[in-house]
């Protein structure tokens, strides 16, 4: 791991004064409460893509930064802490790595400014059932004339109510299972045969279903190789894994933070309760953990800006220790306030939602348990 | 073949009331209710109770005047005068037609035990009967804000006053929380200040009515969305005397006995668990099965953890039973019950929520299966089983002192 | 669960006031460091079979008091505490266990007299790799005339090395991982072509590796039906389970207030350390897992007794349990006790050590998940 | 493409010296010694110093006069003078070569570091220059009976005494425990107590010679077999005064300097693990394979959780060098280690015994592989790690009170 450059800290810092001043956990309450149709307030959005944010791994010959992974996951960790809402994972990371790995020079031409000035959002439709496959897709691709038709359904897609794009992972060929006829797809949302429908979800974001039917694109839709779009898939999803590692650090951080404020000044049995051993050593844990974790996720950012050859393990290992990390954090944040910690008042309960939306999208802990026990031959 | 855990004995004096019981459930308990209850139907009796199918009314009232509501009270008090071993017949008996509960009562699992031992006879005449008939819904009015697990640091103060109106009486001024259903009970059991220069010697335990002038109940809503609880205020409540449980300033010890009427109640069969799914079925369906076992096979692992905890806490709960009757005292498994069914439910929700994967990460909506959708608030709502009725850190606390005899940090 | 009959509180009386007098684990610290050959004293075992304590199952008909289960399981959790060495579990446990379940009236006759007078040692001879798995039988049984031929090898069996008798399951037909086809065969440890090479075990007790040449039994041998071996020794194994984990029961109870006691003297800090709340936290947990342990424990023995339906999920319940608890507790002892607990002048090493053996045997922790999953149908 | 965990920046100033140091090993590393090191071939220097293979003693005597045993000291007393980027260099071309240290030394890992900050310029150029060579063997008297996590308990004494013979000298009496090789050692580094009215402030830190009249080591047998500590008495022992490094009484602070660079020592590779097997061959071995996944995915999920800890670890380590590198100060991340490391290998180690099966429960004899006995050993012996240099519990409250602030129970 590096340490920061100057330029890094400069971002960092820079976040840390957004976030405070433009969108405290207060704003995402608020955001919550009027039940904002996607999830996300797009003049937020908007600033961010003033603030850079948007092209932090965009090219600058399309308007972006150039930063990189570790840079992104800079501000990820910002917005992870005070639980912004916000296309950032969906378009910033993820979109825009599907077009840096995958999209023709029309493809970025059309889409890398938009996302680099925020004023574009894409969304991933990867996911088929309940819990994360990639393999497992069924929907089908369906060579007709130059282009392809595309039948079959998308679950869970965040953001996807907002897109003005998805990149879509569908089959060309085989069966659900198979890694091989994968081919991943760049379809405007208002093509026809599209239909959405917006999830009410327990971390109050935006996310949805997606049906397609009969949903007719151009060979100039294919993102990357056909038939083998699932390496390319691997490879976004492990850049979304890393950079979603990032928010569910900062989550984990402030959630600890809080509590162990809580520690330093709730007092019973006449005792500030932090002074209690039992909760000290509970508190050290996470710290360790957080440590721990925090190693994992700078790792894994800077694996993939040195395109180094452990990428895909370093990613799962990122993904699982932070799953595992804001689980823990978060229960210990509801359990360490007590009662206060239950009630919808306080933010307790904002982070243990967030928290699990986060452990299961891309993969939770057991998934990457597993992928990382098969990447390391056992 | 039996099965052993679970397994009874069944002395044939028994056979001639479970005969009689069984004849008298088939002929009153209402076919009606063999539709599954739903979500708000819990049958908490009071005065405003009008349960959505008329019939669970009529089957309380029943029951009620079998005295069956608290089945093991004295006749004298309306309850049923059973044995324990009669008790345990009805219970069998029950479950065998699954009745619905014709009551779930406050006063019957924890202020009626106490009433029968500390309370006056005009006191035991006058709350009891009430209670069995599921005529007064109770609430509990201990935890303040500046105690919660320092429960005995309550300041609600209470003070003796004599008016023209209202005689010898107390007045009452000060702030509860965390008081369940506050909001929709008629009468408080209520943990009070009467002298400020003591702290356990200092508390007093008074009853009365949720309609006295000056009481105010706001319900807090919880992260699950409900709001079970209240934050309930009282300015200048006035009480009549007679209302007062035990000595002044005795009420500590009726406080204590109590939270183990209230622990032994949560222990009886946990916390209920989560919303009525199994979490292997779950994990069958949302996580798949290949070859006949779960396709995810570390969360198979963590699935069956959790149910052998869960075997083990059911044996265990049974196992106190039986040694708590013959030893005619607690069994040292009771101390560890509270804390062990707060872990395992807990356990049993996250697992929950893991197995039906995004399925169980919805709020709101038909995109969501409605049972999923029950879990998610459940695992939410289980949160709260380590907090309340005394924090899984005070239950350690309490075995590591009271049962394997440690000191305090001096 | 039932309470304790008068009969069965007056044998466990007994049972601690003999170990406490005649077993201490002074005994078993000098009979380790006394390398005795088969790993327990054949005069402490003789007293044993005088005290009755080898016939507990045995039928009064052969010599025993049939007190059941449940009351072996009684004796075995007091000799647990004191880490006493002897057969009683592959003889008064399993071999009992195994002839009255298998056994024809001659072999009954044979052996359970012997065995209830503490006069003969018996040994369970099924697994052939270093992991416990029953099905995994490679070793064959070839028909010769009315007899048979045993060929093949079994390892780390318990006494063996004391044992008249050996109940050895072998194939008679099918292969490794089949069910079918195992026979069981009860042969004399002094029939040619046995070889049996002692084993020095971390726990100091008994047990070797047998090695079957050609053996030459007749068809009088067979224990049970041929061919349809498994059933019966999975039953008996459950028995070895269950008693087994009795005994575990003892170790991590005596270990547990060993540790506790030295919680209430030692003195670090001016405080005697069992005032820091995070032993005391750790301690109660300790003691919650006990006391769901005992619960198991004692289900799974009445289950037997009972002849109920759930005794094999009960029986790994029990063992798997079991198995955790003692694993928790030897480890806290030593911790808790610091550098003393690492010297190998104190007991807690000794705790730890037969603590794992016990562990592995018959099946650990993660063998018994796996088979109660699979036996509650996921 | 380079392994970002482990890359590193390599400015050409440094590209010179690793051409001259891979020279130089190529020219100067005995071949023998690339057969692997036997169990007791351990370097650890001395008066007595015999290795198995006479070369470990010519590759110290080399590696020792380039200073390269200690290879961040001033070239003035021997060190090697080196920067930290020229020292990584060092560390990797020997890596590279696979080499086996040339010398492991308590005087090199732990004394050292606070002779160059506190001790005279005298007590330097006398004991740093024999560290370096390993011609001196050092042993560290700290902990005592009484005085184990809670080590300024200490009570050995040391008196200011004055005699024909020796001059101004000190008298000490006393018992320490846990002696890291006494019976081994030359020299002992060693807390003792020079005012009883205080604690800290009454203790001060002396070195002596282990011939000295008086001293006795008895090695106390481990629970692995093994004896690597000792008791170690003192029985008027008598210590030049010059033999005192920092002040009188002031030696509680050198001795909590000595325990961090103990504890970054200890980091440094975690607990070394267990006796060299990984856990997933031996579970591939002991276990078996299914479709390329270890047989027992139960197993196989656990041991997968370790890895990735171990990794975690290895990752938290190097960032905390950057930190405190780049902040001149220690990282947040430091404070953990120890406790990281203890816990990690001891996961690991009993891991290796699981899958080991009944191969990883043998104590001698050859039915068991003497790899999977080694590593039984090994498991034993890892239950100190979170005893010995500061208990895991000591570790906690440290991180609790130091680093976030929480504050000691009143």
């Amino acid at each position: 791991m590096a340490v920061l450059t100057e330029e890094q800290t400069m971002l960092k810092d820079a976040a840390k004064a957004w976030t405070a001043d433009r969108s405290p956990v207060t704003a995402f309450r608020k955001l919550r409460d009027s039940d904002a149709a996607n999830g996300f307030d797009p003049a937020v959005w908007k600033e961010m893509g003033e603030m850079g944010w948007a092209g932090v791994i965009v090219p600058e010959a399309h308007g972006g930064s150039e930063f990189g992974y570790r840079s992104l996951g800079l501000v990820l960790e910002e917005t992870g802490r005070t639980l912004t809402a916000s296309p950032l994972v969906s378009t910033a990371l993820i979109g825009a790595s599907a077009l840096n790995l995958g999209g023709t020079a029309a493809q970025k031409q059309a889409w890398l400014p938009r996302i680099a000035e925020g004023k574009a959002v894409l969304a991933l439709a990867v996911d088929e059932h309940a819990h994360h496959a990639p393999a497992r897709i069924a929907m089908t691709a369906r060579k007709e004339g130059e282009g392809y038709v595309l039948d079959g359904k998308k679950l869970f897609v965040v953001d996807a109510g907002a897109a003005d794009a998805l990149i879509v992972a569908a089959r060309t060929s085989g069966q659900a299972g198979d890694e091989a006829g994968i081919t991943l797809f760049l379809v405007a949302t208002d093509t026809d045969g599209i239909t959405r429908t917006l999830l009410k979800t327990v971390d109050s974001r935006g996310a949805a279903d997606i049906a397609f039917k009969g949903v007719k694109v151009g060979a100039d839709a294919v993102l990357g190789q056909t038939e083998h779009g699932f390496e390319l898939l691997e490879q976004i999803l492990d850049r979304a894994r890393a950079g979603l590692a990032a928010e569910m650090m900062g989550q984990a951080s402030q959630a600890f933070e809080i509590t162990l404020e809580y520690l330093k000044t709730r007092v019973q049995f006449g005792q500030v309760i932090g002074t209690f051993q039992s909760l000290q050593h509970r508190a050290a844990k996470m710290f360790t953990t957080l440590e721990m974790t925090r190693s994992c996720v700078e790792a894994a950012l800077e694996a993939i800006d040195a395109n180094a050859n452990d990428v895909r393990a370093l990613c799962s290992l990122a993904k699982a220790k932070a799953s595992h990390t804001v689980h823990l954090v978060s229960n210990e944040m509801v359990q360490m306030h007590g009662g206060i910690g239950m009630t919808d008042a306080h933010d307790a309960g904002l982070y243990m939602k967030r928290a699990r939306v986060t452990e299961a999208l891309f993969g939770g802990e057991s998934f990457h348990r597993d992928r990382y026990a098969t990447l390391m031959g056992f | 073949m039996a099965d052993a855990a679970t397994a009874l004995p069944s002395p044939t004096g028994l056979d001639a009331f479970r005969t009689e019981t069984r004849s008298w459930l088939e002929a009153n308990y209402p076919k009606s209710l063999n539709e599954p209850m739903g979500e708000d139907d819990a049958p908490w009796g009071g005065r405003d109770y009008k349960p959505t199918n008329p019939d669970a009314k009529v089957w309380l009232d029943r029951m009620g005047a079998q005295g069956w509501t608290a089945p093991q009270w004295p006749k004298a008090y309306g309850g049923g005068g059973l044995t324990a071993e009669e008790n345990r017949v009805l219970q069998q008996e029950l479950g065998r037609i699954h009745a619905r509960p014709a009551l779930m009562s406050f006063g019957v699992w924890m202020l009626g035990p106490v009433l029968l031992e500390y309370a006056t006879e005009e006191q035991k005449q006058k709350f009891l009967p009430p209670i069995v008939r599921g005529e007064t819904r109770w609430c509990q009015g201990y935890s303040e804000p500046g105690a919660g697990s320092d429960l005995a640091s309550l300041a609600t103060k209470c003070e003796a006053r004599h008016d023209e109106e209202w005689g010898d009486h107390f007045l009452i001024n000060g702030q509860k929380v965390w008081t369940s259903y506050a909001d929709q009970a008629d009468w408080i059991f209520c943990l009070v200040r009467t002298d400020t220069t003591k702290k356990h010697e200092g508390i007093s335990f008074v009853l009365f009515d949720m309609k006295s002038p000056g009481v105010e109940a706001r319900p807090i809503k919880l992260i699950s969305g409900s709001s079970p609880f209240c934050e309930t205020f009282f300015d200048n409540v006035k009480v009549p005397k007679d209302q007062m449980v035990g000595k002044l300033n005795g009420g500590w010890d009726i406080a204590k006995r109590l939270l183990q009427y209230e622990r032994q109640n949560i222990s009886a069969g946990g916390f209920g668990g989560g919303a009525g799914l199994e979490v292997e079925d779950a994990a069958k369906e949302y996580v798949g099965v290949v070859d006949g076992k779960l396709a995810d096979s570390d969360l198979r692992a963590r699935i069956a953890e959790h149910k052998m905890d869960a075997k083990a806490f059911a044996l265990t709960v049974r196992r106190a039973e039986l040694e708590s009757r013959a030893s005619k005292g607690p069994s040292p498994a009771v101390s560890i019950i509270k804390y062990a069914a707060a872990t395992i439910n807990q356990d049993k929700c996250e697992l929950m929520v893991e197995a039906l994967g995004t399925q169980g990460l919805g709020w709101e909506g038909d995109a969501f299966a409605p049972a999923a959708r029950r879990e998610t608030r459940a695992w939410l709502r289980s949160k709260g089983n380590s907090i309340e009725g005394g924090t899984s850190e005070v239950n350690l606390n309490v075995i590591a002192k009271r049962v394997l005899g440690l000191l305090d940090h001096q």
